[in-house]
């Protein structure tokens, strides 16, 4: 295992040091947890957003706590949901009294850690809601199972409930706000490499030289399909078809984000987004704006995921409003 | 009769810990096969804290010496193991707060510890999750006389390998849909390491 | 070769081709070249501030176009200079009759290709001049050699010019302003892993599983030596010895930039910072400012630099004004 | 007597390309070893484009041709070695301006290129770089009688060998001091494989 790290035990403890040293003017930790907050936090009269999740996401989900964006992020160990003692730590903080909205992305983990913490802090008197977020279409969407996990839509989620947040709205409204992205965005990822978390020091998967995995998580688990090696072209077709088969862009205006994995260059990114664009193109679909660039990584696995979110006028206007994070803009 | 003293409750976790850290790469690698590859590193770490906790404590009952445990799990695992695990010994204090531990408090405990589980994760029996060899565990344990704990063992060991060939309808593992059979599911083989050290502890006792 | 790409030979084209669509709102390309063009360009009264050199570096150069940064970036080959015709279409489309700086990383192509470039807009009438960018202290500095290389220091020259530019300064107040950043600028980089040129369809070099090359450059050149791996404080350490070594920071303010080469997870990169902040104050050197992230990367390369540069109250002031580029705040 | 023609300047130029397409990955190989692994690449685009042009175009002196393919170059090879050879080929069209090429025109041209090299690129002889290989056949055209055109081949091969080891004080091969030592540079294999095709095809005429 080839990494920068002193001790694979110690590597959240250490990134986050670095991370608050690192923007100590605007970010602050709550002492002896892994939560990051905003400096003004909490800010009178707004609905806090606390999201978060495991570590080796990064930009994710420190990277969005600011003005516009996250009130919070709760940092777990290595892909793995942060402890309801965190999460309530986060939710404590940035109460004003307008109550708290918890972003989760839908793995059992999560879920379950942070639902606790939002019954530890009910119990305290802080009225708390939660929306999940799950906008992979690789996995099917069924009552019976689990459901579709949460990935590179839940920055949008993050952006839009911040937006409206800032605006003094209130949680149901904020809480509205982030269903309504729930409901509209969707994306799905591929990868070409597999990723190492520091303490197994092996990677999750391994793939041969010439294949891809499509339809990855965000945390190393396989994928749904495991094909040959193909152009950008093909590749961005199979994620971008995918996802219209699930939900019908057609004839609506859309942001898209093309976020990679951690090991790709963004050279090939952008070829993506041109691949992308394309497609949507030919399906009459239009497009408002784009990201492109790492938003939502698994460490240093190489890959991409597309996402595209429907917009309608209250998205777009909550998109266009100033927005002071470390990574999003 | 007491079946488990403080002592033996605190050797019980000891000896889980020792029996996670022991087999860390193997529930890791398992878990790297139809999930994200941490399993072992949130159970050797949990169970490593919870000893922390244990070992520098003093209790007075088995109750407290679980409740501390699960207190600690929900703390410092984390994932879906994490709140599950927390739950389970969570419930198992609460069912023995106030009682000396007898094999009928335990079995007691032990069902108060799969409804637990029930109630968080929502898993049936046959989802191919930690719940499957809890479920079996306890239906054991109805069906048994209770001086045979060692044949937990060979419970535990017969459901793991039937996980393997379940189809996993809960969990990250559920993602694979058919490609997760022919797994074991990590989670049950961390709860075989528990039961095992439980039944170790019991033999402790006599030694 | 494991990429997304749809053919080797076409990447240039089809990554600038997604980056001018996922980005028309701000930038353009001149039509029929490699030239990123902020929208608004020419800017009566400014400066044009032009820079450049081989793809593979992204976000550099074309994410530093745009407001308190670059009017314009030249895109070569992968890891090669563009050439003289593309960067004269860059000073023409950029001159508002204020003149033109360059801001050239000191490789034997960039110097030349730029420089030809120079002598064919002054043929035309334009003025403009130039700044060497050297700030890698792997290379020993000498006259009689091609001395030190230009790397991740560079996108720090490109902020201060630009911020400078944008206040409507002359020529020669912005070309003082960025050789001021020149002198004071120093960083030094190290690989984990090598990449791969997409025609050459092979890594640059190969490395063990437990060795890491130090002083690397940004194209995938090999380094000044060759270690075993080591911590990541050991390897902070490492980098910042030899850049105190070469220029004494002692008792100096400085901006930091920790560059990841374009495969080394954030996660690692904050790691580094932790380390590296804390050896600066050891040696009472103060920290004004910190950026951390892919700046000036080597396609999938794995590793990272440190750059340091010692601020005074002009570099400070610059570095405070607004910036609107894709890459960089 | 003319020893080249305007049909076999342009021949030059597609035996040049040839000669480095089929070689391209070798000269990245080398490139690769001490420098940043485009050199082939670079060399086999720039070329092509030449061909490109070339092929279109009529031309009335062989000035006109390496005037174009010069021009061609510049624009279209980038890093060290397009600007360099592009301003070789300049410099070789300027003085062949207005003249039919003759032996001693073309050594002049030679010399005029050399010293195009070393005005863009400061390079002095023995510092490893493509300068090397264009010092030692221009001091080869004025050593020898014109007729033993062939003889820059062993006069290329022998300086190439040299340049194995020189230690790099020029280009990117530099920054390795001595370990770039050991290597042949890529540089001056372009240019052995651009004077090889030269002489291939004055033979060309021949046949
Ligand atoms: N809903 C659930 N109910 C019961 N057990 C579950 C459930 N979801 C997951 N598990 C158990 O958790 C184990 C995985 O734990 P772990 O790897 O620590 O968490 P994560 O999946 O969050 O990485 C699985 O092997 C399974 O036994
Ligand atoms: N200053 C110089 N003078 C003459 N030749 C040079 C000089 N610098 C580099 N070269 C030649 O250029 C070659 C490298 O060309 P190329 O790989 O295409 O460019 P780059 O180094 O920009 O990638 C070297 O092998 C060397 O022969
Ligand atoms: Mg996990
Ligand atoms: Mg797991
Ligand atoms: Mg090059
Ligand atoms: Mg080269």
């Amino acid at each position: 295992m080839k990494k920068v790290v002193n001790h694979p035990d110690k590597v959240v403890q250490d990134m986050l040091d670095g991370f608050v040293k690192a923007h100590h003017t605007s970010m602050k930790r709550i002492p002896d947890t892994t939560v990051i907050i905003r400096q003004e936090a909490p800010i009178s009269g707004k609905v806090g957003l606390v999201s978060g999740g495991g570590s080796g996401h990064e930009p994710a989900h420190a990277g969005y706590v600011g003005k516009g964006m996250l009130d919070a992020a709760v940092v777990g160990e290595v892909f793995t949901s942060p402890t309801p003692d965190q999460v309530l730590e986060a939710i404590k903080a940035v109460d004003s009294g307008a109550g708290v909205l918890l972003i989760i992305k839908n793995y059992t983990g999560d879920v379950m850690n942070f639902e606790m913490a939002a019954e530890l802090a009910e119990a305290e008197g802080i009225t708390v809601d939660k929306v999940i977020v799950n906008d992979d279409v690789a996995v099917e969407d069924s009552t019976f199972t689990t459901g579709r996990r949460g990935i590179a839509g839940t920055v949008l989620v993050h952006r839009v409930a911040g937006a409206v947040a800032e605006t003094g709205a209130s949680l149901a409204e904020v809480k509205q706000a982030a269903e309504k992205v729930v409901r509209n965005v969707r994306s799905m990822g591929l990868a070409l490499t597999a990723c190492t978390v520091p303490a197994a020091g092996k990677p999750s998967f391994t793939l041969h030289d010439n294949e891809i995995e499509i339809g990855t998580g965000i945390h190393g688990e396989p994928g749904i399909e495991r094909v040959p090696l193909q152009t950008a072209e093909e590749m961005s077709e199979r994620l971008v078809e995918k996802i219209l088969a699930d939900k019908d862009y057609t004839n609506s205006e859309v942001a898209i984000m093309i976020n990679g994995m951690g090991a790709t260059p963004e050279m090939e990114l952008y070829i993506v987004y041109r691949e992308v664009e394309r497609l949507l193109h030919k399906h009459g679909i239009a497009v408002y704006r784009a990201w492109v660039g790492e938003y939502m990584t698994s460490l240093e696995m190489a890959g991409f995921s597309v996402t595209l979110l429907a917009v309608d006028h209250e998205i777009k206007q909550a998109l266009s409003t100033p927005v002071e994070t470390i990574a999003f803009r | 009769m007491v079946i488990l003293t403080v002592d033996q409750a605190k050797q019980w976790m000891i000896e889980s810990q020792k029996k996670l850290v022991e087999h860390k790469e193997q529930l890791t690698t398992l878990d790297q096969a139809i999930g994200d590859g941490d399993h072992g590193i949130n159970m050797a770490r949990g169970f490593s804290e919870v000893v922390d906790k244990i070992e520098g404590t003093e209790y007075d009952t088995v109750a407290d010496v679980l409740k501390s445990a699960a207190m600690t799990l929900t703390a410092k695992v984390g994932g879906a193991s994490g709140p599950l695990y927390g739950t389970a010994f969570l419930k198992m204090a609460v069912s023995l707060q106030g009682k000396e531990v007898t094999a009928e408090a335990f079995v007691d405990a032990v069902d108060a510890g799969l409804e637990g589980i029930q109630t968080r994760g929502k898993a049936e029996f046959g989802e191919k999750t930690l719940f499957d060899v809890w479920y079996q565990v306890a239906a054991f344990l109805h069906s048994e006389p209770y001086d045979t704990w060692e044949g937990i063992l060979e419970v535990c060991q017969a459901i793991i390998e039937d996980t393997r060939e379940m189809v996993a309808l809960r969990g990250r593992a559920s993602y694979l849909k058919e490609r997760s059979k022919g797994h074991i599911d990590p989670g049950s083989m961390s709860s075989f390491y528990i039961f095992q050290a439980f039944v170790d502890v019991l033999e402790w006792e006599k030694a």
